[in-house]
């Protein structure tokens, strides 16, 4: 994880995704007190995914705050809180469940500043852990962020590494407008690089997570961890691929994609989200629109989740969504074809 | 009008009217009685200029609903929040919004309470503690709730007083908000303008129990049913719900049984409800019903009444030339509002 | 079992027996203890075959709750639906399904109810009148009332029964179905099974009302708590609720009070509650309840009651071997089920 | 309208969109007792945009039902009536509030089939006018579709004219999966000559609108009625685009669009969702990743919505959506780039 190590400072330790997010929401909540952090089962159980942890015995039941289950409304409610001076943080117990609080986030929270001519902001942070790999099914294991990519007004991050949850997280935090972080439940346990203090990793930057110079490859999420390890296999093919992890899927960071991709002449884009209208048609989207159109040696290739609901049995789910060796798989494939 | 007058005397001076008239003084009953004329001129020059091309979009006009408006935030304070519906300007107006911000925004004017990004159903003032109308049916009840929790996490000592509709109350989110409000004990006051119809829906249609309030029962709140044509009548019943929220009490749910004299929106050609009712409705006019009472009790006479329905008229028509003649947004400036930074 | 049994007596035969339990005669009870032991043993084989890793993802175990799932269902006549939820297993038996299908779904076989494809939270037997267990807490909810108005058009004469916990009546969803299936008076019969908590939140944190069925008074219909370790009692509010239902009087809001004696699932440390409570509504087993009643009564003799369970244990054992052995799922079946044509 | 005129058989009139949608409505009712009409005011008041107009007097109020304002209830009543025998059309009243009702069409009408392995099916329709120019702002002026075009499970349909809103309601009606029609509220009121009879519309098929040579102009709903008017206007500056109507986003038609690519080598794709993850995002990936990559001489421009929820001032309005002008100067710019 060379980035990481690139740009940690000071005391810096293994910690685990989940920790990583859960020192975040400490540090902001001592730091600030209008930050405060709610959402099912987020108290005493700890949030179903440990995220939480022991942070209500830290700072009491009037900052981490259990909701009854009501998606709609605990979002409604974050927004409320926002317009009015707070900082909330609210989890959604699984970012499938959002399907739920879609009118607060996209007609509420990210319309009220500019509905209202830009006399509010709606400073939030929603934390929605997504993906499949669980065995938890068609309606637990959803990647939706490519939905909210679709809306101005909000920003979506999909932090892959330790240090990204808790800079990013750092980040959300701060800014003023309405930030969804999708956080897929595989990485928690992952394990990286973390700085002791509270740093920030800024919004809208994308992460070189490798150098290279036959393919650009750009994941998102979990996805960019698997494409640094395909690479890494790749290069045993004498391929140089260049891994580009996004982070921040809204804004997207064009700049770092393209200039690759200038240096590379091809692209592959990996997500788990379904194929179809994920956000890796965006990024070809905007890679076949601009300038850098010219400089394509072979055609943009997407490796995206199957067009079916994530199923149970474990063959299946993994067949839904793309593995390692699909990635190097389409990768050598794309450098061949170019080369040919 | 402060709420603090309003208290002052209990009625003990105007012994022989009901308690609810008599708990308001004259002064806070003139300020009353201008908001409802503002209200209602304001919706009058709204439909004119409608008729006359000046407005893009559609509109929800409150005439008849004054009274449900003004009497249920008589009780607020300066620094207390509302939460309006997309049939707003009421709202709006009682809050103290000035009519003349209200039409450029209307008509889409730079000058707007929005700059003319938000229209009719968006018109808010976060400053002046209007969190804004809303086009989404029940869309600012659980923002209520985030709001409550910010007055509780400030120690502010303030009230949020949410407004809605019967419609709205079969909504999840009224379920959701309700509760969440009832279990932390939110310094919230639900205000439910039942005006008989959600758009088409008659009440009895779309619900099976009599009362919007009846409701409160599934949260253990207090439900409170009020004639929404009685501007006293919601006063005294808001000023109770409101010392409760700000006393850390908990919500309470308001009914105001009102009705809308226009159709819902400007397609409405109202097939869903008679004339007679329409015209039965307008006998029950909150702003007559009011004036009779004072000069009954002769608290007010003809001449002064008069006075404030012109000085309304007058303020209103300024407010539409000075909104006619602001400048439109700026098309460059469209992505301007969309983050702050 | 056949509702019709269940009515052939109304206790004439069994007067010393309280009403609820003489209405049952000894097949049905036979039959109803023979589900609540299918329950209890097929929950605790899933749980050891987590253990033993033959189990991919989570699950939500019912252990506890067995007369609800069971006497709710039992005034149900064979083409009657019911819908389930995310803890669905026990009301799948109940409503007849064959535990080998099921544990074959749990394996995530071809040959399981939903081909693999579902597990354990969306088991689903269509035809036979199951239309899904749900992942999404009061996802069914609302499907219930498309149900109601499927047999209303059809004017078939069924009913729906749709299960759902305490913490799913804070969802919009709840009260969006039970208005909707109260105005159009529909055959459905909502059953909240109140086990105390929804997931680790305190019925008593996340609704200020004491009963779920209180909140039957918002929608104008029947609401009932009931002993939901009470097989007897279960089943005699039910079959009211059902036989109101199918004459097209409406629906009803029935609340069992029960508990789960496991976590909520596999990641549950059980931190929001005490080994004390546990224990104590593990004295409430419902399935002994029911014996130690029978035996006193003489219904049963303790061999007789022996040879049920037994039995049951034997039919599960049974199950999850014919789950091992059947095949997997093709990858290149993967999106065969995705759309009908 | 050469496609109408093509199509067309036997009887044919002028009408107008909503009233071909409520012939088919009338015809599908009539033809089968298992349909239904549902919504918020559809009965007495004849819908917000007089679509079901008199059809709760031709079938009466048990078969045309006026709904409280419950939209996730409403969804997934429809669910439930068409997994027990009915085919259930639901209107939601502005396509918006399908933020409400999300949950219900994507994780149970979407999903069921599958989670069910097969053993059930879904057959419901949901109209949701959609799209802004009316100066209802930002809460009711959304084009939402992009986001369903990324579920499995659904189809999603843009018919453009009175003839297709006919024919595509009619087919949607027979199919056995979820669909969902965005019909443009201005739409409503434009004519087109319609059958008599009831005819289906292929679902999933595109339209040629018109042949042309120098650039393909793919538009969706609205505007692929713009595309046409300004490809006349691109014909007097000696242009001659091609005008595929898109119809069908879910399954999309990539095959014509692939041919007349294939032929005019550049490809403009318009829309008025946001541009960012809308459609043609997903139009332009599906052939920058194809083998009719290697037939492009431009880059792929996409016109979309802009950067921002709908404003209310109409001529904010205006400029926050791909307009009749914008699409002649991109395909102009587009054909001369190619050219250079
Ligand atoms: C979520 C949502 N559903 C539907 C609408 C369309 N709509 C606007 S107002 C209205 C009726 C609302 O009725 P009620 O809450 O009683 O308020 P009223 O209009 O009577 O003041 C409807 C259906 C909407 N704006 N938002
Ligand atoms: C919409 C939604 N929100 C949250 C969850 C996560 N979740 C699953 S079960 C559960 C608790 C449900 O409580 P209750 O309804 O009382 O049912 P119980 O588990 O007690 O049987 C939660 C929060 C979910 N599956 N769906
Ligand atoms: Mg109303
Ligand atoms: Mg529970």
């Amino acid at each position: 994880m060379p980035s990481e190590t690139l740009e940690a400072t000071g005391d810096v330790r293994e910690l685990s995704y989940a920790e990583a997010v859960r020192e975040a929401l400490g540090q902001a909540m001592e730091a600030d007190e209008r930050v405060f952090l709610f959402g099912e089962d987020v108290g005493v159980y700890g949030g179903a995914f440990g995220v939480s942890g022991d942070l209500v015995h830290r700072f009491g039941k009037e900052r981490v705050i259990d909701t009854p289950i009501s998606e709609l409304g605990i979002a409604g409610a974050a927004v409320g809180a926002a317009i009015t001076g707070m900082r909330p943080v609210l989890e959604i117990q699984f970012s499938d469940f959002v399907t739920l609080a879609m009118e607060q986030l996209v007609n509420q929270a990210a319309k009220i500043r500019f509905m209202f001519g830009g006399k509010a902001s709606v400073p939030m942070v929603v934390r929605l852990p997504g993906g499949s790999g669980t065995g938890a099914a068609a309606q637990h294991s959803q990647s939706l962020e490519a939905w909210f990519a679709h809306v101005p007004g909000l920003k979506v991050l999909q932090p892959s590494t330790p240090h990204d949850a808790k800079g990013m997280l750092l980040a959300a935090i701060d800014d003023p407008n309405p930030v969804l972080i999708f956080e897929h439940k595989l990485l928690y346990k992952t394990k990286g690089h973390v700085p002791a203090e509270a740093y920030r990793v800024p919004i809208g930057q994308a992460a070189i997570r490798r150098e290279g110079r036959d393919i650009t490859i750009v994941g998102s999420s979990i996805m960019a961890r698997k494409a640094e390890a395909a690479a890494e296999r790749l290069a045993g093919d004498g391929i140089s691929a260049e891994v580009i992890d996004l982070r921040s899927i809204r804004p997207i960071d064009f700049t770092t994609i393209a200039e690759s991709v200038r240096k590379t002449h091809r692209l592959l884009v990996v997500y788990e989200g379904v194929k179809t209208m994920g956000i890796g048609a965006e990024i070809s989207a905007m890679i076949a629109e601009s300038e850098v159109f010219d400089f394509l040696d072979a055609p943009i290739i997407r490796l995206g989740g199957a067009d079916s609901p994530i199923p149970y049995n474990p063959v299946l789910e993994k067949a839904a969504v793309p593995q390692e060796d699909d990635i190097v798989t389409a990768a050598a494939n794309l450098v061949r074809r170019g080369e040919a | 009008m402060s709420a603090r007058k309003t208290d002052d005397t209990s009625g003990a001076q105007r012994p022989n009217q009901r308690p609810e008239l008599a708990a308001l003084d004259d002064e806070t009953i003139a300020g009353a009685l201008t908001r409802m004329h503002l209200i209602r001129k304001f919706e009058e020059a709204a439909e004119a200029s409608y008729m006359r091309g000046l407005i893009h979009g559609t509109m929800h006009l409150s005439i008849g609903q004054e009274a449900s408006a003004v009497g249920a935030t008589l009780p607020l304070e300066a620094h207390d929040y509302i939460l309006s519906t997309h049939r707003g300007h009421g709202h709006c107006i009682a809050r103290g919004a000035e009519p003349k911000l209200m039409f450029a925004e209307f008509f889409g004017k730079e000058t707007g309470y929005c700059k003319g990004r938000g229209g009719s159903m968006h018109i808010a003032d976060v400053e002046g503690g209007n969190l804004g109308a809303n086009g989404i049916v029940g869309g600012g009840l659980p923002i209520a709730v985030g709001v409550g929790m910010s007055i509780k996490a400030q120690k502010n000592g303030r009230v949020c007083m949410v407004f809605f509709g019967d419609g709205a109350s079969n909504e999840g989110a009224f379920h959701e908000a309700l509760n969440m409000a009832s279990i932390w004990k939110l310094p919230v006051v639900f205000v439910c303008e039942n005006n008989k119809y959600g758009m088409s829906m008659d009440i009895s249609r779309a619900m099976a129990v009599a009362n919007v309030a009846d409701r409160a029962a599934a949260y253990a709140m207090p439900g409170h049913s009020v004639d929404g044509n009685d501007l006293a009548g919601v006063a005294a019943v808001a000023r109770e719900a409101v010392a409760r929220a700000r006393s850390g009490e908990g919500p309470s749910l308001i009914e105001c049984k009102t009705y809308r004299w226009r159709g819902h929106s400007k397609s409405d050609r109202n097939l869903y409800r008679s004339k007679e009712e329409i015209e039965e409705w307008r006998l029950q006019d909150p702003i007559r019903r009011l004036e009779d009472e004072l000069k009954a009790h002769d608290r007010f006479d003809a001449p002064s009444l008069m006075k404030l329905e012109e000085d309304a008229q007058r303020e209103i028509d300024t407010a539409v030339e000075f909104a006619r003649t602001c400048p439109d947004p700026d098309p460059k400036d469209l992505t301007r509002d969309v983050y702050a930074i």
